[in-house]
């Protein structure tokens, strides 16, 4: 059985059509990357499947469950992780207070455990802090040294790397990145091909949105094309490098593709 | 890092400290002077009334100084912004207390902060006498709390009285405002109203702050009374009286004490012709210690009309002042002196306090003849 | 041994503000001063409630004087009604004010900013209406006298002393507990919320239940510091508990520095101290206050501590910071490790 | 009976109305919402008064000078909450307004003394007309407010300026790219709201026959409620919502009690918030 599965997806914003009948599955520990020009409903996706905004029609399963009215943090609790197209972090809490925030679904402790700090409240704590450790550790130097700054200190890529590790600390079955690369040079967007393709290694299912072609083509087992909130077509990369219906979606509105 | 900061903010502490340190406790010098505390809301809401306490405890004791001061000891006046709030009256009740040069308080304008007061004073044994404060409560606080104004229970069964017994109105309707004042005003001035056997035809109440009475004024133009009892300052009365003339509300106005002042005329003009109220004191007062009082006022504050607060005011101090003389400068036996105080010519009227400390005075009926508060002929 | 002389350095400072407030009556000996400590004390009480909602959870409330006025007059009405005792009315209070939190919290708390800010102040204008009007049971315009002094093994609270007492202790045990909470992981969740709303409920956190939470126990503290006020005058009316008093309290926050835990502090003991030394220019105190207010968010929109977070608590011996320890704030466990360096 | 409170209920509502209607320009426009509308609300009504008693100037020298000190109090607000604190967070101008409503307040206080005064008019007859009293300062009040209104309509619709204003509503961003001098469309419509509304503190000051410091403070309240029930930024919305207001709290104490006038207006307002946000007319968009 795949780990998502969407049906029909539709998003109507008040008579126009963001996405209509979006459908398609991922399979545990696939890479597939969702493509289109500007305006295509990649985002509206995202938005739709984490909950974030109501869906007019359409079904969404994950791991099993029917989680189609979930609101945000339900989705997040089943396993959904996301990160933003324009970054969203908590700018006053430090890199590390970023991760913890991200653990928030498999941790426990309200109120009286924020007062009275019980023995089992510190040992998750600690867990955590170890955690938190363990994922910055996959970004090395950028973000190891800075565990204890600021985010909004930090540098346009350390805070995109930031917003994944936020991501990742909910070991999420399913991460979901909108553009992780935008706004980075060739050498950084580099590094996070790596980072994705390490990533996979490790065993994580991820659904993500690119521009950069070279990146999309380099690390996705599949991707979804979409335009006008239309799937168009799906495939390895190799079909869609190939098909028609793409080149001429993309072509037909700007000379974009780097591929 | 985090030990700098804190030993800062302890720092804030400290240094907020000598701004308090006002309240130190010295010994009175023999002949220091008496020293008397007016508290009273200088700014806020009721500053306009904060006014009239300001002007008559000044002219009170300008004149007692003029006259050689008490026993030959000159008198300060210590006045206190309250802005009627209860916080603040409780501040400047303790300061009063921890200074032992004040011999006896003035104040406070509202019951709110006369009453918070009140709870600080009379355990401490000193002496305060609100000239306005109106819940009935308000002296039962304690041993030492006085009024110079006479309670709403005695004016508004008063006027009740010479509405239904003396004029014959049986048809009355009631607005008042919804504060400690109006609520006791009108429950004594319809219980005597109905016990002396008029209807009480409408019933209406407004929030401090309401300025928009049409609604209500057309409700009791439409019960038809024959008497439009007004229980509210000079202000709103004005407002309900020039707001009644214009839905053509024809009806005989009666309202209580407060009313009679000058800037009601000033205000609403022929709208108030005829109104009736009772008085403790009004300008036109013929009365000698009334006359007296208003002379001075005018020559001391010229372009002012002096008003029932002020010479309310006035009286609370002249009042303390007696207490002072008899009793010398001893907080308790001032008391003492006071409570036992009969037939006191005051600006307000001759008065005498009952075993509650609440003063007991004889009203004059007045009402406004050629727009002038002129005594009432009936 | 060792355990206990760590606590008590690690709480040093807690333990020298406990020790220089209760030592001051000793040096100190004006009533009048004592009295202006507690209304200080009332302020903190309601400025540090009033800060888990606008200052660390991002919402901007101007209606905390109506669970104020809940505590108040629910603790005044047990007391004076059933003749309970402040410990009986305290509690009560704090029951009634947090339930009305919860209520208008409910279904109101999916709002957004000014819209958040509106309902807040038109609840506080209709719990007040109601003080005004529900006469049988909250005495209308006349509020309620009476109320009992609180005492203590047969002991009443007559003179401020004691009163002054009772909010150190309660103010010290509020900042202490809420310094520790903010710390956690539930402090954490509301401060996320503050942030970024958005990205805070991509990561699990139900936005509407901590907003709730956040509002209910700001609630249940503004209610104590009502029961405390209603017990200590002795006698309330609803004027004390319109939104004027909720801008005093949004305006010493913003003074002190929200989301920080001192700013409450710092905001209620500088007003007050203020309002106190300007008494001899009552006239233009007010307008004083005003212009200090704007001139304070020109220039340092973020009160006057900032954004700076102050730590309560010293850690002792210091942590040498690598790239590798944990810092005091995430981690609240007294013994030092060495952690496994997770990665090269 | 019914009529005559309904007819009451206009008057209050046109008050209500082109207070609000300032209002929603502010929040349309700059997204703020400014807790000193009252308080500048009082000072055109106190300016009015200045001129009328002080200075002896006719009432149309009222209007006019009321109308351009509101404005430039509106201005100097703007400057100082928006302007000097772009980058700061919303919160602080939120503080920033309730610091200069104190201000305003006190200083009206200081300057014009804190009693009630009578605002001296000649214009006082009344007529009856179908069993409802008109009087002539109703008259003036309606009259007011409809030409304001259609004068607002006019500058929004038709001008240049009103087209400015119009985008940087929508879009400031935008409007900025396509050349729109933002600031300066920022400045001129807070200016106009405050003028609005000192406008309308004259109306109610000469309606009501009185001025007073603090009249501006549940009035100031009673826009917020306006507001929000007109779709917080619908200038349309406003005007209906000012005139339904009034007409709810007058028959509220014309056939409840006279308790539950602002129970009912507050009541509708948490009503509003919460079933529905956007108001009367407004757009599910304008709820940001």
């Amino acid at each position: 059985m795949s780990l998502l599965q969407v049906e029909k997806m539709c998003k109507d914003y008040g008579g126009l059509k963001a996405l209509s009948g979006v459908s398609f599955s991922m399979e545990k520990g696939e890479i597939v990357s969702i493509i289109g020009p500007n305006g295509a409903g990649k985002t509206t996706l995202f938005d739709c499947l984490t909950g974030y905004i109501p869906k007019t029609s359409g079904k969404v399963v994950f791991d099993g469950t029917d989680i189609t009215a979930y609101p945000p943090h339900d989705a997040n609790k089943a396993g959904m992780a996301r990160t933003f197209q324009q970054i969203r972090l908590f700018p006053n809490l430090t890199v590390m207070e970023n991760l913890r925030v991200g653990m928030h679904s498999h941790t426990r402790g309200g109120i009286w455990a924020g007062i009275f700090h019980p023995a089992w409240y510190r040992k998750q704590e600690e867990l955590c802090y170890r955690k938190g450790l363990a994922i910055l550790a996959l970004f090395q130097e950028r973000l190891l040294p800075r565990v204890d700054q600021k985010v909004m200190e930090l540098s346009y890529a350390n805070r995109r790397r930031t917003e994944i590790a936020r991501a990742l600390a909910s070991e999420p079955k399913l991460l979901l990145l909108d553009e992780p690369a935008a706004g980075m040079n060739p050498h950084e967007t580099r590094l996070a091909t790596d980072l994705i393709r390490e990533l996979r290694d490790k065993g994580n299912t991820i659904l993500f949105i690119e521009h950069d072609m070279s990146m999309v083509m380099s690390v996705s087992d599949r991707i979804v094309v979409l335009d006008h909130g239309v799937k168009i077509a799906e495939g390895p990369p190799s079909e869609i490098q190939k098909n028609e219906d793409v080149l001429e979606a993309y072509m037909g509105r700007r000379e974009h593709a780097e591929a | 890092m985090t030990k700098k900061n804190l030993i800062a903010a302890l720092l804030v502490f400290a240094a907020a400290l000598p701004v308090f340190a006002g309240g130190g406790s010295e010994a009175p010098a023999q002949d220091s002077p008496i020293v008397i505390g007016v508290m009273a809301p200088i700014t806020g809401d009721n500053a306009e009334y904060g006014e009239f306490f300001r002007t008559g405890a000044t002219l009170a004791v300008k004149i007692i100084n003029d006259k050689g001061g008490i026993n030959g000891t000159p008198v300060e006046l210590l006045i206190e912004d309250s802005k009627s709030d209860p916080k603040e009256a409780v501040l400047i009740a303790q300061r009063f207390i921890s200074n032992p040069a004040v011999m006896g308080v003035v104040g406070d304008f509202n019951s709110t902060a006369s009453m918070a007061a009140a709870q600080i004073f009379s355990p401490a044994a000193l002496v305060q006498i609100s000239p306005t404060a109106s819940h009935p409560g308000f002296t039962a606080i304690g041993e030492y709390i006085f009024r110079s104004g006479t309670t709403q229970v005695h004016e508004a069964s008063f006027l009740a009285r010479w509405a239904v017994k003396d004029l014959g109105r049986k048809r009355i309707a009631v607005i008042y405002i919804n504060n400690d004042w109006g609520v006791v005003t009108q429950e004594n001035f319809i219980k005597t109203a109905k016990a002396e056997g008029a209807e009480i035809v409408a019933l209406e109440h407004f929030i401090p702050g309401d300025k928009d009475f049409t609604a209500s004024l057309t409700k009791i133009k439409n019960a038809n009374p024959d008497m439009f009892f007004v229980g509210t300052q000079w202000a709103d009365a004005a407002l309900l009286a020039t707001q009644a003339q214009k839905l053509g509300l024809k009806v005989d106005l009666m309202g209580a004490g407060t009313l009679a002042t000058d800037p009601l005329i000033q205000n609403a003009g022929m709208a108030v012709e005829g109104i009736r109220a009772n008085s403790q004191y009004f300008v036109g007062d013929t009365r000698p210690p009334s006359k007296f009082f208003t002379d001075e006022y005018q020559k001391m504050f010229p372009g002012r009309r002096p008003h029932s607060h002020a010479a309310l005011t006035y009286d609370a101090v002249n009042l303390l002042a007696e207490g002072i003389k008899t009793a010398g400068k001893d907080r308790a036996k001032i008391r003492d002196a006071m409570a036992g105080i009969k037939d006191f010519p005051g600006a307000t009227g001759t008065l005498t306090f009952d075993a509650e400390r609440n003063p007991f005075k004889v009203f004059a009926k007045i009402r406004v003849i050629d727009q002038k508060w002129q005594i009432s002929p009936e | 041994m060792k355990k206990l002389s760590y606590a008590l350095i690690r709480c040093a400072p807690i333990l020298g503000a406990l020790l220089f407030f209760c030592t001051l009556p000793l040096y100190v000996r004006s009533d009048y001063i004592l009295r202006v400590f507690v209304q200080i004390g009332i302020y903190v009480l309601l400025t540090s409630s009033l800060n888990i909602v606008n200052g660390y959870t991002g919402l901007f409330s101007v209606g905390h004087a109506a669970f104020f006025g809940l505590g108040a007059y629910g603790s005044a009405i047990v007391c004076t009604k059933l003749n309970l005792s402040f410990w009986q009315g305290l509690p009560t209070g704090m029951l009634i004010a947090s339930l009305a939190a919860y209520v208008i919290a409910k279904p109101t708390l999916r709002l957004k900013g000014v819209f958040l800010t509106l309902v807040t102040m038109g609840s506080n204008m209709i719990i007040m209406l109601v003080f005004l009007n529900w006469d049988s049971l909250t005495g209308g315009s006349l509020g309620i006298m009476g109320i009992p002094m609180p005492e203590i093994f047969g002991t009443k609270f007559l003179r401020p002393l004691p009163y002054y007492y009772l909010i150190i202790v309660a103010d010290i045990l509020v900042i202490v507990l809420l310094d520790r909470l903010m710390r956690s992981r539930f402090g954490l969740t509301l401060k996320a919320i503050r942030e970024d709303e958005r990205a805070a409920s991509c990561n699990g956190i139900n936005v509407a239940r901590y907003k709730t939470m956040a509002f209910v126990m700001a609630a249940v503290i503004a209610g104590a510091a009502g029961s405390f006020y209603a017990h200590y005058y002795r006698y309330i009316s609803p004027e004390a508990f319109n939104f004027t008093e909720s801008f005093i309290i949004v305006t010493m926050l913003a003074f002190g520095g929200p989301g920080n835990i001192l700013g409450p502090v710092v905001g209620a003991a500088i007003l007050v101290g203020v309002t106190e030394a300007f008494r001899a220019f009552a006239d233009y105190r007010m307008v004083f206050y005003g212009t200090l207010l704007v001139l304070m968010m020109i220039f340092r929109s973020k009160g006057l501590l900032g954004g700076r977070e102050y730590s309560l608590t010293i850690t002792w011996p210091p942590v040498k910071k690598t790239v590798y320890s944990k810092g005091d704030r995430f981690l609240d466990t007294e013994k030092e490790e060495n952690d496994e360096p997770a990665a090269g | 009976m019914f009529l005559q409170q309904v007819f009451n209920g206009l008057a209050q509502g046109s008050t209500y109305a082109l207070i609000a209607v300032g209002f929603a320009l502010i929040i349309g426009t700059l997204r703020l919402v400014s807790f000193c509308h009252g308080e500048i609300f009082m000072m055109g009504a106190y300016v009015a008064f200045t001129v009328v008693s002080r200075w002896q100037g006719s009432l149309l020298a009222a209007f006019v000078v009321a109308f351009a000190a509101a404005a430039l109090l509106g201005a100097l607000v703007e400057f100082v909450g928006f302007r000097l604190l772009r980058g700061a967070s919303r919160i602080s101008s939120l503080l920033v307004t309730i610091g200069f409503s104190t201000i305003f307040l006190n200083a009206a206080q200081l300057i014009w003394g804190a009693q009630t005064q009578s605002f001296p008019t000649d214009i006082d007859s009344a007529f009856e007309f179908m069993g409802i009293r008109f009087t002539f300062i109703q008259i003036v009040v309606y009259a007011v407010t409809i030409c304001m209104f259609i004068l607002l309509h006019l500058l929004l619709g038709k001008t240049k300026l009103g087209r400015a204003i119009r985008a940087t509503a929508l879009d400031h961003e935008a409007a900025f790219v396509m050349g729109v001098d933002v600031n300066r469309i920022y400045s001129f419509t807070y200016a106009l709201g405050s003028a609005l509304g000192g406008l309308a503190g004259v109306l109610v000051g000469l309606y009501y026959n009185a001025v007073y410091p603090a009249m501006g403070g549940m009035m100031g309240l009673k826009a917020f409620s306006a507001c929000i029930l007109g779709g917080l930024t619908s200038i349309p919305g406003a005007v209906v919502a000012g005139f339904f207001l009034g007409e709810i709290e007058n028959l509220a104490v014309a056939y409840i009690s006279s308790g539950f006038r602002h129970v009912f207006s507050f009541a509708i307002l948490i009503f509003f918030l919460i079933f529905r946000p956007r108001g009367l007319f407004g757009r599910k968009d304008s709820i940001r």
